[in-house]
């Protein structure tokens, strides 16, 4: 019996549970909603399990061979502090949104929702399980044609147009990864993150792979100046959608990306990651000046995403200095950014089903009607100008630390600069939520479950703020595939 | 199809500035170049995986490498691929509906020949997939048959009976994932492992996993050729 | 044991006054603004020094009595009790329920002043004194004794800015603040002329002494008696006694500034002299006798710096100086009166000497029936028995057809015979 | 230089070629193909480059290119269908701003 | 068990779960709400006491929580976090029960006291803090909390004015945070200790600490509303009178003033600072505030600005005994942390009393109010007498010791300022006392409530009187055992002599 908890592949259920979830949801959909949040708990049950293996049995890592055969030959499941970061962040903003979208569709869309939901889900876990580059492709191509059909999902010219040009976007990145592939494939004979790694040296082709590779993720993670695409997909996308592209999709390419860069790339030295760090900056101050000039909340809020994005690159040319705190930085800043990001875009779309609209200068006396709502973006905005206590705050804080030990007082003012440009654009939409507008408006009602499960998000991104300490510990990004990929 | 007006002449399209052509060619052939120059740098002779496959032949339970590949060393794509395609239809669908009533009647040559062509093709189909086995072949090529004669019998003006095109159709069309999904569940079961057919069996759970892919598939593919989801529109 | 009920009368002269102030408290009282002098009163009969160190209070300040100290607490007293009975004949309404307040506020700082036995002490009470007195015109004058106040707190706060000054230079020299304490280490310390200055500036703005006597004269052209009584009892009053006990005199001999505090007390004197005769009139007088006195004292204040020796020699007339002063003063203002309603212009060819003489003995009259508007009001209290006693006096003398004069006794007259005897006695 | 490189090049010809298209043209359609055309240049790079030793064939890349083909049908039909409904919905079949 | 380490947490949620609390109540569970209020109010001020008295018998309050690996969350109670507490503790009460008064049937009240709880919440962390970042934890959040209270009003103005006060609040923030972040690359701990953590580092990085002082002075000026950063102090005047008191007394400037009483002490050291050639600056900083808040004062008609702007004068009071960096000057400048709270508030309750009564917003609406409000503008009598430095109400006491630690330091020049501020208040308060007192009152005021033989409510008569009363006692009973400037000498003493 013990063995058997210790021993079970919650891994494997990760990835398995939703799939199967999806497809009886989508054979009888009656039962597709209760089948998804049941899956939702699970997933966030499953991940607990799997953390607990990695840091109890498996020493820090946990590997897993399809098909017995193993790299290079097969493919590789490998989870470490990292992969278990992202899985964590998954399931908690999973089950949010899953809680949220019960009362969120009408029937039709809801039928059509689930399915892809679940797919979704389990296209992220497989791309955050997955050790092989080719195997990443194809994770990285279901999950893109599943956020492209929810996108489109909302239905309406914004929506269609969104989704289409989303579509293009991360049909072109693939393109770009999979070249990338196959240029390694095809120079060292193996797609095992772990054996790239140990045969890795530097070759016209790995240089070509780390161009067209970065091209195409940096498009997927809408880096500036690639995010062209992001602000009419997020916010023309229905409110939980819009959460979970902001919180997890981009995020997805962004892991490859790191992952990449921390096995692989590395050695290719300062050229490419103080090129990513000047992107970062450049997007950190872009994104939040646009957002400050945006008019609706969405958009405001898909541009603040665009800004959030850069934080996470400005760990690049830091971490150069062998400093891991940077890294540790980009990851809480990571988790804490999904939880409070998803959070806003549900509160986006608390406000659009209760006033009808988004423009933020109507927004009447939101906080006094919906205390719920307004409290969960205020604490969102806490977390995302990275005011203590937060988990934002501790993440800028780590990120400051190391910019300051190395003495890169360009980053330091961008940092402070971003802090400042969020606080304007949060407060912009506080100040207004606090205040009576001009036009008046016949209020809808809320659920309050739409309510609760956006501040609970929210509070969650703010609690981070006390918990650095075991979860750092717990997603341990400090070493990277130290045990060697080649199987068990 | 319905407003498919502008679809009609792509060629009267706007045409952007001379400048904006040279400068995106300029820039598209330094790609190119720096492209060529890489490819040609790779290792002259590489023998890839080859060694790898050729030794682990024996265990696969088929004699044709890639379909061992495909549905053995590297199942697991093979697994998330049939998911990629049941997202693409769940896309389709989710963007709209399609009547099942006629568009138009066929004419008597296309009548005549899509009644001549289909068993056809069905059986093109299966031979494809039984001699995936040992030769080029297996389940995307015969699907791809199997979806080419589903699109025929809709370009005829053909349409599901109302019966089948809600709980039939769906079970046709994720009965190729499911028995992935559930093999991989079973496997992981007894083998402690995913995807870890023994070796005796492997074969015949090969022949079973493929078939039921190719029914998907080409179902799938037919289905999104109808470009929506088929409800009887009149009943509503 | 009676060492406490003495500090506790001692603590009580302040305490009891202050507590008066607050309306409530004396709501249901007669004749507050009079039960408020008594601890005092009965202080003076204590003859003893007596001394009430209190740790606790402010920086740990503490009351004293002492020969010297009883001459003021007598003459505050008699002050107060003047003004008192004078101020009360007017009805008690509400706005007179407030002027009780201020005089009562005014009151206690005025004995806190006199009884402090250190400097912060005496700065705190002076402070307290000065803003009651302000709202005491404020309240009870006129439009012009409104302008003459304003004038005054003008001066009150900047003479107290001084003082400040004056005591942190203290205080930083010393960490004994009592006052001989203080005169000692001054005498020595480095900053003793900035000290001495700041002092002397805050006193001479306080005591209203030339040239900065503008809201003193005006007030007395304007004031009703009460006021000016209170005018010299306080300001003046505090003032001088302050700068004896503030400035280190009669330690080391400092020629300069005791020169030019001599010369400035002469050309008071002069100047207040030469206005007074100038243009004579009654009800300036006061005024500038006021300008002359202090200037007199000032002058003396000079010789003391320039001769320590002198100083010295007869330190023991500088407190009854004072007082004689005031008291001085006190009598003139009863006698002239608020001359402004009956006579509200003079004649300037008239002889001085008898116009004053006549404007006594016009006074009398209304002397007369001001005092028995005294004795009808202060009947309640046993005061009126000794005033029986006095009428029955002035029967018997008119019987035998005695002197017009003796006709006039009067109460407040008896006051201040009683007040001179007792000070006499206690000058030997 | 073996046959393999110089159909490795076609590749690159082609995804280049794709590329282009896929900026320089605005309708919906040509775009769509474009990124076909680009993905047959990935496609064919991979297999071409599989037979650069004489005796035998690597498997493996045409594992990966039938998957990718699989892909590259989902996400087309997905793309047409989505193009069909926006211009059904904006009455051009190009992106709303341009 | 031992409960000692848990005392200070337990400080900081007497007021947390009653916000929280109230946030979750129905607009009209008035009684509730108020019950909550009071109770935690008492709570937190019961627990204080038993801190004071521990302090005493030799116990040690410390609360740690681990917030990264190698940094702290830690409130501890020392000397000067206690003065404050207790400061911060005793006037939410007296707060509290104002606000009740005053917003009576006004709407949002749930959301109001909510967040009022949680400022004083944030204030009393500020105060306990035992490190830079909790410090600055508590500092954010304190800005936070404030915000929703200063555009209560729900107008447009009450927004701009919030604007105005985020705009200067947000990037003080930032600034703190950045010295904050540079000083811990450069030591590796924040843990406040008295005489400093930086010693030994002043030859090397002398610089670098000279900016990072400036960076932290800088993020705490803004609320101690030093000089240039002053400017969000008077428009935050649109928000209530509670809120006013308890911006000005109890909580954010104070916050920002006690910010600069840590910097300069238990972060860089007095001597360290004053190498560093930083201190005469920052007096010099502190003198100009004093005199031009006052100036700015005189010409104010509004009674509340007038006020605001004699915040900014009085509250520099406290960066200039600091700064003046002499055993004295410190006991006048964290005595006067004390003093100017309870003055100031005095004032404030005074000045929302006639709004909510009368409706009097100028001083040239006052004439004659002193005999409609004589117990009132009694009790703002004294507290401007205080602010004058007059004694024996507290605020002489304050400006004494200033006064003699500037002689000790051999700066005389402060007395001057000292005077000239002494003269500018006399000169902008005596006016108001002269015609609330003694001018004729209008035949109607400007919008009269009756109150029935009252001359107000009670909740809002009380709380002034009380803290006139304490004004004036703090003052009487200066050199009283417990009193706070026997505390002001405990932690000059503990900064100063101990070896």
């Amino acid at each position: 019996m013990q063995d058997a908890v210790t021993q079970f592949p919650w891994a494997i259920v990760l990835i398995l549970l939703p799939l199967a979830a999806s497809m009886i949801g989508f054979l009888l959909p009656r039962l597709a909603m209760t089948l998804g949040l049941i899956t939702a708990v699970s997933l966030v049950l499953a991940v607990t399990g799997l953390g607990w293996q990695i840091h109890y049995i498996y020493d820090g890592a946990f590997q897993h061979a399809v098909g017995g055969w193993g790299a290079p030959l097969g493919i590789d499941l490998y989870a470490d502090g990292l992969s278990l970061l992202m899985l964590t962040t998954t399931s908690l903003v999973g089950l949010g949104v899953s809680v949220y979208s019960v009362l969120y569709f009408e029937r039709q869309q809801a039928l059509r929702f689930w399915p892809i939901w679940l797919l979704l889900l389990a296209a992220l876990n497989a791309l955050f399980l997955s050790a092989d580059i080719f195997n990443l492709y194809v994770t990285l191509e279901l999950l893109g044609l599943a956020a492209v059909t929810l996108t489109a999902l909302q239905g309406g010219k914004a929506a269609l147009d969104g989704a289409m040009r989303y579509l293009l976007a991360t049909l072109l990145g693939s393109l770009f990864y999979l070249l990338g592939v196959a240029l390694l494939y095809h120079s060292y004979g193996t797609v095992d993150i772990a054996l790239l790694s140990e045969r890795v040296e530097a070759t016209p082709a790995i240089w070509a792979a780390l161009g067209l590779m970065g091209a195409g993720l940096l498009l997927k993670t809408a880096l500036f100046p690639l995010h062209f695409w992001l602000p009419p997909a997020h916010a023309s996308a229905s409110a939980p959608v819009s959460a979970v592209l902001s919180a997890l999709v981009i995020k997805a390419a962004f892991y490859i990306l790191l992952r990449l860069w921390l096995v692989i790339f590395s050695p290719l030295g300062e050229g490419a990651a103080s090129l990513l760090g000047l992107l970062g900056a450049a997007a950190v101050l872009w994104g939040s000046l646009q957002a400050l000039r945006q008019t609706r909340l969405k958009l405001l809020i898909a541009y603040s995403t665009v800004a959030q994005i850069g934080y996470l690159f400005l760990a690049f040319p830091l971490a150069g200095a062998a400093a891991v705190s940077a890294w540790s930085a980009a990851a809480y800043l990571l988790l804490s950014h999904a939880l409070a990001k998803s959070a806003m875009f549900l509160v986006a779309g608390n406000l659009l089903h209760f006033g009808g609209h988004d423009r933020i200068a109507d927004l009447d006396r939101v906080v006094q009607r919906l205390p719920l709502t307004a409290g969960a973006f205020a604490l969102a905005g806490v977390s995302i100008m990275g005011l203590p206590p937060s988990g934002g705050f501790i993440g800028k804080w780590m990120l400051l630390e190391t910019a300051l030990q190395q003495g890169r007082w360009d980053l330091v003012a961008v940092i402070l600069l971003g802090g400042l440009l969020a606080a304007a654009y949060v407060f912009k939409v506080l100040g207004h939520a606090l205040t009576e507008a001009d036009v008046m408006h016949e209020p809808r009602t809320v659920p309050k479950i739409m309510e609760w499960s956006a501040l609970l998000l929210a509070f969650a991104a703010v609690l981070l703020g006390f918990l650095a300490v075991p979860l750092l510990a717990w997603f341990d990004v400090s070493e990277v595939f130290v045990i060697s990929g080649a199987g068990p | 199809m319905m407003h498919n007006k502008p679809l009609d002449n792509i060629s009267d399209d706007y045409r952007p500035a001379a400048m904006v052509y040279l400068l995106s060619a300029l820039a598209v052939m330094t790609v190119a170049a720096l492209l060529a120059y890489v490819v040609l740098s790779l290792p002259p002779v590489a023998p890839g995986l080859t060694g790898h496959v050729a030794a682990q032949m024996g265990q696969s339970g088929v004699s044709n490498p890639v379909t061992a590949v495909l549905l053995n060393f590297r199942g697991y794509d093979t697994l998330l691929e049939m998911v990629v395609l049941l997202v693409a239809l769940l896309g389709v669908w989710a963007l709209g509906d399609v009547a099942r009533h006629h568009e138009t009647a066929p004419g008597p040559v296309l009548d005549t020949l899509a009644r001549v062509l289909t068993p056809l093709l069905i059986l093109v189909a299966a031979y494809l997939l039984w001699v995936g086995a040992h030769a080029p072949g297996g389940a995307f090529q015969a699907g791809s048959v199997l979806g080419a004669a589903g699109v025929l019998l809709l370009l005829t003006g053909w349409r599901p009976r109302i019966a089948l095109i809600d709980l039939p159709l769906r079970l046709i069309l994720i009965i190729g994932p499911a028995a992935f999904v559930a093999m991989a569940a079973i496997t992981l079961l007894i083998e402690g492992q995913l995807l870890t057919y023994p070796v005796m069996q492997a074969g015949t759970l090969i022949l079973i996993l493929e078939t039921m892919a190719m029914l998907s598939i080409g179902v799938t593919l037919a289905a999104l050729f109808l470009g929506g989801q088929p409800r009887d529109i009149q009943n509503k | 044991m009676s060492e406490k009920i003495y500090a506790m009368t001692l603590l009580l002269v302040v305490v009891w006054p202050l507590l008066l102030a607050i309306p409530i408290l004396r709501a249901h009282l007669p004749w507050p603004r009079h039960l408020a002098i008594i601890p005092a009163a009965v202080l003076i009969l204590v003859f003893q020094d007596v001394s009430l160190d209190l740790d606790w209070l402010l920086l740990g300040t503490g009351f004293a009595i002492d020969a010297n100290v009883r001459w003021m607490l007598m003459l505050s007293v008699a002050v107060w009790l003047m003004a008192a009975s004078v101020s009360t004949d007017s009805n008690r309404d509400t706005a007179d329920d407030r002027a009780a307040t201020f005089f009562l506020l005014t009151m206690a700082g005025n004995l806190g002043a006199v009884l402090a036995a250190d400097l912060v002490g005496f700065f705190c009470f002076s402070t307290i004194m000065g803003y009651g007195f302000y709202g005491l015109l404020i309240q009870g004058g006129n439009a012009a004794v409104r302008r003459a106040g304003r004038l005054y707190i003008i001066f009150l706060v900047a003479a107290d800015l001084a003082l400040f000054e004056a005591l942190l230079l203290a205080a930083f020299a010393t960490q004994d603040l009592r006052f001989i304490a203080v005169q000692q280490a001054m005498a020595g310390s480095a900053t003793t002329s900035l000290y001495f200055w700041m002092a002397f500036a805050a006193f001479v703005l306080r005591a209203g002494i030339w040239p900065f006597h503008l809201w003193l004269t005006s007030l007395f052209k304007s004031a009703s008696v009460s006021i000016c009584l209170l005018v010299v009892g306080l300001p003046v009053a505090t003032g001088l006694f302050g700068a004896l006990r503030w400035l280190p005199l009669g330690l080391s001999a400092s020629a300069g500034p005791g020169l030019v505090i001599l010369i400035i007390g002469i050309t008071a004197v002069l100047f207040g002299l030469f206005r007074l005769f100038s243009r004579f009139s009654n009800r300036m007088l006061p005024g500038w006798g006021t300008v002359v006195l202090s200037g007199l004292f000032i002058a003396a204040l000079g010789v003391g710096l320039m001769q320590p020796a002198v100083w010295l020699q007869y330190a023991y007339l500088q407190y009854p100086l004072i007082a004689g002063i005031v008291l001085l003063l006190a009598v003139i203002i009863m006698l002239v009166g608020d001359s402004r309603d009956r006579h509200p212009e003079h004649d300037l060819a008239m002889d001085r000497v008898e116009a004053l003489s006549r404007e006594v003995a016009q006074r009398g009259g209304v002397m007369l029936q001001w005092s028995q508007n005294r004795v009808r009001q202060i009947r309640s209290f046993g005061l009126a028995l000794w005033l029986k006693t006095v009428r029955q006096a002035r029967r018997v003398i008119d019987r035998l057809k005695t002197v017009n004069v003796v006709s006039q006794w009067t109460a407040s007259i008896t006051m201040f015979v009683l007040i001179g005897l007792a000070l006499a006695w206690l000058a030997m | 230089m073996s046959t393999a490189f110089a159909f490795a090049l076609v590749g690159v010809g082609l995804f280049a070629l794709g590329l282009f298209a896929l900026m320089v043209y605005v309708h919906l359609l040509r775009k769509i193909i474009a990124i076909n055309v680009m993905g047959s240049g990935v496609f064919m790079i991979l297999v071409a480059l599989a037979k650069r030793s004489a005796e035998a064939t690597d498997p493996i890349p045409h594992a990966m290119v039938i998957t990718g083909i699989v892909v590259a049908v989902s996400a087309t039909a997905l793309a047409l269908t989505l193009m069909l409904k926006l211009t059904a919905a904006s009455g051009r079949a190009r992106f709303t701003d341009d | 068990m031992n409960w000692d380490p848990w005392i200070p947490l337990l400080v900081v949620a007497s007021s947390l779960l009653p916000g929280l609390l109230i946030f979750g109540l129905a607009e009209k569970r008035m009684r509730l709400r108020t019950a909550l209020n009071l109770v935690g109010a008492v709570v937190k001020l019961g627990l204080v006491g038993l801190m004071l008295w521990g302090i005493y018998h030799e116990h040690h309050y410390e609360t740690r929580l681990a917030l990264l690996p190698d940094l702290e969350l830690v409130l501890r109670a020392g000397p000067l976090s206690l003065l404050f507490v207790t400061l911060s503790a005793g006037l939410w009460l007296v707060t509290t029960v104002y606000a009740i008064g005053y917003l009576e049937g006004s709407p949002h009240r749930s959301r109001f006291f909510g967040f009022f709880s949680l400022c004083v919440t944030a204030t009393v962390g500020v105060a306990l803090a035992g490190n830079l970042i909790t410090f600055l934890l508590f500092y954010e959040l304190l800005t936070l909390s404030t915000y929703p209270l200063v555009v209560h009003r729900g107008t447009q103005v009450a927004r701009r004015a919030g604007q105005t006060y985020l705009i200067y609040t947000v990037i003080g923030g930032a600034l703190l945070l950045l010295g904050t972040v540079w000083l811990y690359s450069l030591t590796g701990t924040l843990e406040f200790t008295p005489r400093g953590f930086i010693a030994g580092l002043e030859t090397e990085h002398r610089s670098a600490l000279i900016m990072i002082f400036i960076l932290l002075i800088a993020g705490l000026g803004v609320k101690a509303a030093l000089f240039p950063l002053h400017g969000w102090l008077p428009q935050a005047m649109v928000a209530p009178a509670p809120v006013s008191a308890l911006l000005h007394a109890v909580a954010v400037v104070k916050a920002g003033a006690f910010g600069i009483v840590r910097v300069v002490y238990d972060v860089f050291g007095v001597e360290t600072a004053a190498d560093l050639g930083v201190t005469a600056p920052l007096a010099a900083l502190a003198a100009f505030t004093i005199i031009y808040g006052s100036v700015r004062a005189l010409f104010q008609d509004d009674l509340k600005r007038r006020l605001a702007f004699s915040t900014v004068s009085q509250v520099s009071y406290i960066a200039l005994g600091v700064a003046i960096a002499g055993p004295i000057a410190t006991i006048g400048g964290v005595v006067h942390l004390v003093h100017q709270g309870v003055m100031k508030i005095t004032l404030f309750f005074c000045a929302g009393n006639l709004a909510e009564t009368l409706g009097i917003h100028k001083i040239s609406e006052m004439d004659g109010v002193g005999r409609r409000m004589p117990w009132t503008m009694a009790a703002f009598t004294v507290g401007a007498f205080g602010m004058i430095g007059a004694p024996p109400v507290a605020g002489f006491i304050s400006k004494w010791y200033l006064g003699l630690g500037a002689l000790e330091a051999d700066q005389g020049w402060v007395l001057f300022v000292l005077a000239g501020s002494s003269l500018l208040n006399a000169m902008y308060f005596l006016p108001i006392l002269h015609r609330a007192w003694f001018r004729q009152p209008p035949d109607a005021w400007p919008a009269e409530h009756d109150f029935g033989r009252k001359e107000t409510a009670w909740a809002l008569l009380l709380p002034p009187l009380v803290t006139a009363v304490m004004a004036l006692f703090v003052g009487l009973l200066a050199s009283y055992p417990f009193s706070p400037l026997e505390w002001a000498m405990l932690i000059a003493e503990r900064e100063f002599y101990r070896p």
